[in-house]
């Protein structure tokens, strides 16, 4: 376990837990931002280069985007006056407690059963490439459907009646 | 005093010496004026800036539109009454060290409006003005002439010590009051603090 | 260490937030040493054309925009599946890439129903 | 032969002054030291680098405008950049009391080190690129994508409607472009083959007699080039993209109510995605590094780089001094109904480009394609619009 | 070709009986005689004028305000007086013509005039007028930006400089002086701000109408501002 | 704590946690939304973390899956996000307690 | 109130008003104030824009920043000392304010100018013309981000034109050059061959900026059906100049009051067709080449001759009691002077109707439901002077 | 085809770009403080007062008869007339201005005082480069400052000082020769002083 592993899991999860503490919605998005960029970091530790900068890319470039406009769009930078945590959150933070309690356990408990590869396996985008046309032909094809759906009831969710221009 | 601290001393005066210089001829060669015009002045400061005249040769064309980011704020026509108050708070958003120069009649003295219930009578009743062109309008050439003023005013300015320019006296107030509108003139008429009127009033009484 | 290429991102990276840095922290000690800010309440007021700001800048926007960013966000979402592709597409059968075709005609098809619908146009 | 070796030496000038620099140190600290040095090359050239452009687009400008530019300051002008670094340092840094104080602070660093971090991967000659990364093409796509987040945080942490408005513009336009410039340049890793720019590079760097074969000289290139050159101007905010800082109606856009230092940083950081973004189209079309003929080959690489680099920042220079901006919608529209739309067209044309084969009729089928849909889509985009030259009638 | 103001005159009142309209002639070399309208009916013959088919006045050139202060008049009047004289010894009543100075206001008025061309004929102009009944508290005309929407701007700006409040218009505020602005800066009878303070060459003339101002007062109370000064 | 893939999987399951408490602690929708992609996110890292000390890291499983997970997050992310922005049209809020409140 | 007033907002008519758009998106409004600083409004000027997110839902014009009392002075001073000051009405074309004014005059009291001054009016008028029309271009141009090279261009030119200006008059802005009866100095021959030799390369400039602008796709997508203005609405506004012909009324001044001697040159009157930016760009080039074929007329047979009407005189002048209106097609649309005499040596009554001011009266209609982008081009377009505006 | 008029208008600023080194139609720059445009012979700055002689106090052409003063738009000549009389060029005593401020912040450069002057005292300068940071001392003219000889008149606007020359050369030969006429006159009249059936005329 390398030092670099546990400033970036300190970035990642500190970002995760500003996001979910921060009053101003706006701070929020942007800790959120703060704990993707940290996975992402964490993924190339993991050598797995590709998917880091996908998440960059999908998540800093796309996510957080999306995240600030809906803020916008909701008049959410103003901080609410009756306070930013909901009334049962006691109970939500036993529920997640508990949760963690779980997996932690599971983790620990699980870990010894596993064989475990040490050498860095080689995965180049090439092989993604070829694996994507590949063995995950189906998958890709089913997120390819997923995603135009998700366009459609995305903008139709999103679209305002009145918005729509006549055709 | 012993040696060794007026050696140092000498020594802190040729660091201050040398940032003085290196100071002064920054902000002299890198003077962005807002972007900003009143009247017909104003057409001739785009003259200047335009191809016969080329301001741009002093580094000077970038003309900012945001006061934020603008050192210069040139003056170009007739300050109204009712346009002062603005005048006042852009002037006033500037970040220092900010410079005004006072180009034309106008904004000296109300020039040839000065008689109008609407004009004010120059803008150093409010802020305080460095370099004054008489004119109407004053040449595109009068306006360099202006600028090189200003410059050689800014070489002279110290950093440090008594003679030190408003912007690095940290007793000084960096606000000036904005005028208000009133129900027949604007309210107050003049800011004492930069428009000295007691000097020279009743040196010239009216003729008889 | 050295030789991974995540080290020299990171040097750049710390050299870069340097670089950002150390101007603004060279005029910081300019302004303690010389020249003081002059902070007040009109130069620190919101600039407004020279007029006193009225109203919250913080405004509602239009859900055009969100639309624009959906649409976007599938986009580089395909990217990420394009891109893997095209680097394995010069070895690849007319199958494989017959499968990729698909993949992009579906998000192809999400694009022509979108600007079908008058979504890409700017309102 | 001594001017061979003297050529090559010169075209690994840097790495010779590396290894001597690092010679002197310990063999354990070397790599890193390397590393370090190559990093403080490129924080150190490329914002010299954006000096010289301001003189150099301010006098060019002129030049175009019939007048000579900043000749003043130092020699020809070209202390000019000092001053106005010195001037930036010193001015006073107004900091809105309604701004989001931390906000307002990160928003200008976090746009300089996004941009920075793109130039890592940028091959700028033989060998030179810091990080040779398997996904480099990718890692710069993500960088640039980062940028986004520094505008909207800039100009939403000004409290300033002029900011706000110029921010919320530029995120649209950068996110509509940007799917162009990805997909511009999968075209070109479908035919290269890597998304490692040094490998692109390489599949570039090969001649026919004394033409090189680079991808702009392909018919998919070409058209690649044309919407990739569109979408860079678009993603750096230049002229005839420059909404976001549309002085005519928006002040200065996000960056409103910056003043001093912060503000010059944000100018430096659109400089410098002007460079990243100028390397980043020299490396997928323009060859890279490799040189325009064969025979220019002894050349260093590093020169073609810049060289080429260069040229495409007096394009820049050059339309600005020229075009007037678009309006919002038109710029959306354009991107959505005409450059994604010829994009996505052209991928198929690079996949045709492949499938037909060598000879003369995968030329004549891309590049027919190609150009009737340009110059239909083209027309069918005016007619629909109602824009075109028009005559007119005089009364006596 | 163009009628004659009387014809035009005439016209109007063939078209609308009981228009009421003055014949205003012009005495100067350019004799653009002018019609003078009665608010009530204005609007209507503004419309004529413009619907018209030979007449056509569709484009409204010009509109503007003249102050025409109260005139004192002073004249010499024969007046028949009884004054009761001894003649004779007798005191009697006699009749007798003395002459005497008698100083009469006339009451003055605010005037709009608005210049009327045509396009489609290609002819104009005519002048047209309106006149209040005083300058103080009876200052309504009826506005013809109805009619003539380039009437728009001109009236708000006769509004603000001369006071005369035109009914209909619809949007009349103070154009060109701030809102809080009191005066009516372009009646003859308006006295400048006292912002003289110092001149270099002063011209005592400019001084003293500063200083007759009711402003001045204001001025002074100013005074608490200017000892605070600044720096 | 001894393998590299415990500390992985506990971090991954810290910001699961965090994710979880943000989504049922915070009133907003949007920082609801947030938290989901946190616990997303979380599961990504487990993924990799699998694929990478995994019995068979040469198959890139747990790679593609990240990869689609992500694709997959992003759709979820635009039809919430969308959905928040279409509820705050109707009940001008987005504030889940009060959307509740007009409910029922 | 006074009584018998009976006009009732009922009575309005459709065009009286702008139309009321109702916002759309469900976005907030949005009222930023564009100006009176604003690097584009062309001076103090001031618009409060309602968005709907970028749309203009409701535009209101905010004047006086630069209202200088122009009539107030001049009601208070001489008539030849009004001169100098309509010279600052509208900056850039001092001289055909001097024209209008002494043609006001010259009605007023019945003077009249003789040959010579008359081809000199005439020269100076139409090189004012053309300067007037490529800084308007160029400044349009200006606001639609063009950093500036069409008005360097255009500046190039109007410098010529300027020295041409000043070795005549002696000034390169405010000329004060015209007299109620003639013009204050005479034109010397080298002065004449030097208008000819400047005339001779305009051509070349009207050329240059058209391949600079004319068909780029991108002024054209910008400037094309932005901004209509319908004819008969234009006609009621009381729009005239150039403005006016680009929404297809046939209306030149020049033509239609025959005023000075256009008569005896031969040029046309381009008119637009659909009245939106572009045709006003178009129509200010063209009129442009229209200019440029007046002036080459008019330099050709300057008669010789004095050029003061010999009856005029300077100083005490004192014209009979009347009034007077007189305008000219200035650059910018109708200029005219509005004098009442009441035989004193100062006007009684002094008004300047500006065209600038009037053709603004339409800018909200022709706003709405664009772009703010737009209100800067269109605005840019209507060319307006604030000197003139707010005298 | 989409693109064609941006690409015709790119041309045309290369065209412009490149002219720029051949060509001094196309860099049109005067660079001022070294280089300066010819001044135009009318050009008009701010008035001056004319005198003759080497003196200027004794020269100055001014009568002092204010009509400048009443005619200056804006009112920015001050004139105080001197209780006392001296000769000017003819000879005829005149009074002489005491002070006469010309305040250069408020003109307007309109040449009106230079225009209804009937002595053709006051002119208009060329010097333009008066900016200053005083406005009150640097700006307020005053006789001193205002005065300047006729060889400058000439070398500014050499024809019409040649003009005016000539025109106060032909008022003083008339008033000469009248002078002399009547000084004839006189002398005859002296001479024939012994009738007194004539004169008188
Ligand atoms: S000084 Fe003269 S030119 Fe300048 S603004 Fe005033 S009137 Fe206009
Ligand atoms: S030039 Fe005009 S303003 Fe100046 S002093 Fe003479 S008359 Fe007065
Ligand atoms: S300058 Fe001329 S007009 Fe003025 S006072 Fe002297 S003599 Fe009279």
């Amino acid at each position: 376990m390398s030092p670099i592993f546990y400033i970036l899991a300190a970035v990642t999860l500190g970002g995760g837990l500003a996001a979910v503490l921060l009053r101003q919605l706006v701070h929020a998005a942007l800790a959120a931002t703060v704990a993707f960029a940290g996975l992402a970091l964490l993924y190339l530790q993991l050598d797995a280069q590709f998917v880091g900068f996908a998440q960059v890319l999908v998540y800093i470039g796309a996510v957080a985007i999306l995240i600030v406009f809906a803020i916008l769009l909701t008049r959410g930078s103003e901080v609410p006056k009756d306070g930013v945590f909901s009334r049962t959150w006691a109970v939500g933070l036993v529920v997640a407690a508990a949760v963690f309690a779980v997996l932690g356990w599971a983790v620990l408990a699980s870990l010894r059963a596993l064989p475990l590869a040490e050498a860095a396996p080689a995965a180049t985008v090439h092989e993604i490439g070829v694996a994507l046309v590949g063995r995950y032909v189906l998958p890709l094809e089913i997120v390819g459907l997923l995603l135009t759906a998700a366009t459609v009831g995305a903008v139709i969710v999103a679209l305002h009646e009145k918005e729509r221009p006549k055709q | 005093m012993d040696e060794h601290l007026k050696i140092e001393l000498g020594k802190q005066g040729i660091v201050v010496t040398t940032l003085q210089e290196l100071y002064n001829w920054g902000r002299r060669n890198s003077i962005w004026p807002m972007q900003f015009g009143l009247a017909c002045c104003a057409i001739e400061m785009i003259a200047t800036t335009m191809a016969r005249f080329d301001m741009a040769r002093f580094g000077a064309e970038v003309f900012r539109p945001s006061p934020r980011q603008a050192d210069l704020m040139i003056i170009s026509g007739t300050v109204t009454k009712k346009m002062a108050p603005q005048v006042v708070r852009l002037y006033n958003q500037m970040a220092e060290p900010r410079y005004v120069i006072a180009m034309g009649a106008c904004a000296i003295s109300g020039g040839p409006f000065k008689q109008g219930y609407n004009v004010l009578k120059g803008i150093d009743r409010y802020i305080p003005v460095d370099v004054h062109i008489p004119g109407c309008p004053p040449r595109p050439e009068a306006l360099l002439e202006a600028f090189m003023a200003l410059q050689k005013k800014i070489d002279a300015q110290p950093l440090t010590g008594a003679g030190r320019p408003r912007f690095l006296d940290s007793e000084a107030r960096g606000e000036f009051p904005i005028p208000v509108p009133g129900e027949h003139d604007l309210e107050p008429a003049s800011n004492r603090g930069v428009w000295p009127v007691e000097i020279e009033t009743g040196t010239k009484g009216p003729r008889d | 260490m050295a030789s991974s290429p995540y080290f020299s991102l990171a040097v750049l990276f710390i050299a870069a937030l340097g670089f950002g840095l150390a101007p603004l922290g060279l005029a910081w000690l300019w302004a303690r040493m010389f020249s003081p800010p002059k902070p007040n309440a009109t130069k620190n007021a919101i600039y407004e054309c020279g007029l006193v700001s009225k109203g919250d800048a913080w405004v509602q926007f239009r859900s055009g925009y969100y639309l624009y960013a959906i649409i976007f966000l599938i986009f580089d979402v395909e990217a990420v599946f394009l891109l893997p592709f095209a680097v394995a597409f010069s070895g690849l059968s007319g199958a494989a890439c017959a499968a990729m075709l698909i993949f992009v005609l579906l998000l192809i098809e999400g694009l022509a129903w979108a600007w079908a619908k008058g979504i890409l146009t700017w309102a | 032969m001594v001017s061979t070796s003297f050529f090559t030496a010169l075209d690994r000038i840097f790495f010779l002054l590396r290894d001597w620099l690092v010679g002197f140190l310990p063999v354990a600290l070397r790599p890193a030291a390397g590393v370090l040095l190559g990093v403080i090359a490129i924080v150190a050239v490329f914002p010299g680098f954006f000096a010289l452009t301001t003189v150099f687009e301010r006098k060019g400008l002129g030049r175009m405008q019939n007048r000579l530019g900043p000749n003043r300051v130092g020699p020809f002008g070209f202390f000019q950049p000092v001053a106005d670094g010195i001037k930036a340092l010193t001015k006073e840094d107004v900091v809105p009391y309604r701004s989001d104080r931390i906000v307002h602070f990160l928003a200008p660093l976090v746009l300089v080190v996004t941009v920075f971090l793109g130039f890592a991967v940028l091959p700028m000659g033989r060998n030179m690129v810091l990080a040779d990364m398997d996904a480099g093409l990718l890692f710069f796509f993500a960088m640039g994508a980062a940028t986004e987040l520094s505008i909207f945080m800039a100009g939403w942490s000004s409290h300033n409607k002029y900011s706000l408005l110029g921010a919320m513009r530029g995120i649209a336009q950068m996110i509509s472009y940007e799917v162009v410039l990805l997909l511009s340049a999968v075209s070109v890793v479908m035919i290269g083959g890597s998304l490692s720019l040094s490998k692109i590079v390489e599949a570039q760097n090969s001649y026919s007699g004394v033409f090189p074969h680079w991808y702009i000289f392909t018919p998919w290139g070409f058209a690649g080039f044309v919407v990739f050159a569109i979408a860079a101007t678009a993603e750096t905010n230049r002229s005839p993209f420059d909404l976001p800082e549309g002085e005519s109606e928006l002040v200065a856009g996000y960056h409103t109510e910056y003043s001093g230092f912060k503000f010059a940083l944000f100018f430096l950081g659109e400089y410098l995605a002007m460079f990243s973004i100028s390397g980043l189209g020299t490396t997928l079309f323009l060859g890279g590094w490799s040189a325009p003929l064969s025979f220019f080959d002894f050349v260093p690489s590093w020169i073609w780089f810049f060289g080429k680099v260069m040229l495409s920042i007096f394009v820049f220079i050059w339309m600005r001094g020229t075009l007037p901006r678009l309006r919002q919608d038109q710029l959306m529209n354009f991107a959505w109904k005409f450059v994604l739309p010829f994009t996505l067209l052209n991928l198929f044309v690079t996949a045709l480009w492949r499938f037909l084969g060598e000879g003369w009729l995968r030329w004549a089928v891309c590049s027919a394609i190609l150009v009737a849909a340009w110059a239909l889509m083209g027309r069918v985009g005016m007619r629909r619009k109602h824009f075109g030259p028009r005559s007119y009638r005089y009364a006596e | 070709m163009l009628k004659t103001v009387e014809e035009i005159k005439a016209a109007i009142e063939a078209a609308i009986p009981g228009a009421g309209v003055e014949f205003v002639p012009n005495p100067g070399p350019a004799a653009e005689h002018s019609l003078l309208l009665r608010p009530e009916s204005a609007v209507a013959v503004a419309k004529f004028l413009r619907d018209d088919a030979e007449l056509a006045f569709d484009y409204l050139s010009n509109v503007t305000g003249v102050d025409w202060p109260d005139k004192e008049i002073v004249e010499k009047v024969k007046a028949m007086r009884i004054t009761t004289k001894t003649v004779d010894g007798v005191e009697q009543q006699v009749e007798e013509t003395v002459e005497e100075t008698r100083k009469r206001i006339e009451p003055g008025c605010l005037e709009a005039v608005y210049h009327l061309y045509s396009v489609a004929k290609k002819h104009g102009p005519l002048v047209i007028r309106m006149r209040t009944e005083n300058r103080t508290d009876r200052v309504t005309l009826p506005s013809l930006t109805p009619i003539w929407r380039g009437a728009e701007f001109q009236e708000r700006e006769v509004f603000d400089l001369y006071g005369i409040v035109f009914a209909g218009h619809p949007d009349l505020r103070r154009i060109l002086m701030w809102e809080e602005f009191k005066d009516h800066p372009m009646r003859k009878d308006f006295v400048e701000p006292d912002d003289y303070e110092y001149e270099p060459t002063a011209h005592d003339h400019v001084l003293k109408r500063a200083q007759a101002h009711p402003a001045a007062v204001v001025a002074s109370g100013s005074q608490r501002w200017r000892d605070e000064g600044i720096r | 704590m001894t393998t590299p893939l415990a500390g992985y999987l506990l971090v991954a399951a810290l910001l699961f946690a965090i994710g979880l408490a943000g989504a049922l602690v915070r009133r907003n929708a949007i920082l609801v939304l947030i938290g989901i992609e946190l616990m997303l996110n979380a599961a990504n890292l487990n993924l990799i973390a699998f694929w990478r000390y995994g019995p068979h890291p040469e198959r890139l499983t747990g790679m593609m899956f990240a990869i689609f997970s992500i694709a997959v997050a992003a759709a979820e992310a635009a039809v919430g996000l969308g959905l928040v922005i279409a509820i705050h049209r109707h009940t001008n809020t987005t504030d889940l307690d009060k959307m509740n409140r007009m409910k029922g | 109130m006074s009584s018998g007033v009976q006009t009732k907002p009922e009575q309005l008519e459709g065009w009286n008003r702008p139309p009321v758009i109702a916002p759309e998106g469900e976005g907030e409004l949005l009222e930023v104030a564009m100006g009176p600083h604003h690097p584009s409004t062309h001076g103090v000027f001031r618009m409060d824009v309602t968005l709907d997110g970028e749309r203009v839902i409701g535009l209101k014009p905010v004047f006086g920043y630069l209202h200088r009392n122009h009539e107030k002075i001049a009601e208070q001073t001489s008539y030849l000392a009004s001169m100098p000051y309509t010279d600052r009405l509208d900056y850039f074309c001092s001289l055909t304010n001097n024209w209008a004014y002494a043609l006001a005059v010259e009605k007023l009291a019945g003077l009249d100018a003789p040959e010579r001054a008359q081809y000199i009016r005439v020269i100076l008028a139409e090189l004012t013309r053309i300067q007037n029309h490529a800084s308007a271009v160029g400044f349009l141009l200006q606001d639609m981000g063009a950093s500036g090279t069409p008005l360097m261009y255009a500046f190039r030119e109007r410098e010529k034109i300027l020295d041409l200006f000043e070795q005549l008059t002696g000034a390169r802005m405010m000329c004060n050059f015209m007299r109620f009866g003639g013009c204050r100095v005479d034109a010397t021959a080298g002065w004449l061959d030097g208008a000819r030799k400047m005339v001779a390369g305009l051509p070349n400039f009207v050329d240059e900026f058209e391949a600079l602008l004319s068909t780029n796709e991108i002024l054209m997508a910008r400037t094309q059906g932005v901004g209509v203005l319908k004819p008969d609405l234009a006609v009621n506004t009381g729009v005239s100049g150039p403005m006016l012909r680009a929404s297809g009324v046939d209306y030149d001044l020049r033509k239609v009051d025959h005023y000075g001697i256009y008569d005896r040159f031969q040029f046309r009157v381009p008119l637009g067709e659909h009245g939106d930016i572009y045709d006003r760009y178009m129509v200010r080039v063209l009129e442009m080449r229209e200019s440029i074929r007046i002036l080459e007329q008019a330099l050709k047979d300057v008669p010789a001759g004095p050029v003061m009407d010999p009856k005029a005189k300077s100083r005490g002048f004192r014209p009979k009691p009347g009034e007077a209106y007189g305008r000219i097609e200035a650059p910018k649309g109708e200029l005219g002077f509005y004098l009442i005499s009441d035989g004193t040596p100062n006007p009684y009554r002094y008004r300047v109707r500006p065209p600038s001011l009037i053709n603004l009266t339409i800018l909200e209609d022709m706003c709405l439901g664009h772009d703010v982008a737009d209100v800067v081009l269109i605005f840019g377009s209507v060319d307006i002077v604030l000197g003139e505006v707010d005298r | 085809m989409l693109g064609e008029g941006i690409l015709k208008g790119m041309a045309e600023t290369a065209k412009n770009f490149f002219g720029s080194y051949v060509s001094k139609e196309r860099l049109t720059t005067v660079e001022y403080p070294e280089e300066r445009v010819p001044a135009a012979e009318n050009a008009r700055a701010f008035p001056f007062l004319v005198y003759d002689g080497p003196d200027w106090q004794a020269g100055l052409r001014c009568v002092s008869c204010q009509i400048c003063e009443k005619e200056c738009p804006p009112k920015c000549i001050l004139i105080e007339k001197s209780k006392d009389k001296k000769p000017d060029y003819v000879g005829k005593p005149q009074f002489y201005p005491v002070r006469f401020d010309i305040d250069l912040s408020v003109c307007m450069s309109c040449q009106i005082c230079v225009e209804v002057c009937p002595f053709d005292a006051i002119k208009m300068n060329t010097e333009f480069a008066l900016a200053t940071d005083d406005r009150f001392g640097g700006l307020l003219f005053s006789r001193e400052k205002l005065a300047k000889s006729n060889e400058y008149y000439h070398s500014i606007h050499p024809t019409e000082a040649a003009e005016v020359d000539a025109r106060l050369a032909e008022e003083k030969a008339k008033v000469e020769a009248k002078a002399k006429a009547a000084a004839e006159a006189a002398a005859a009249k002296a001479a024939v002083s012994a009738s007194p059936a004539e004169g008188g005329n």
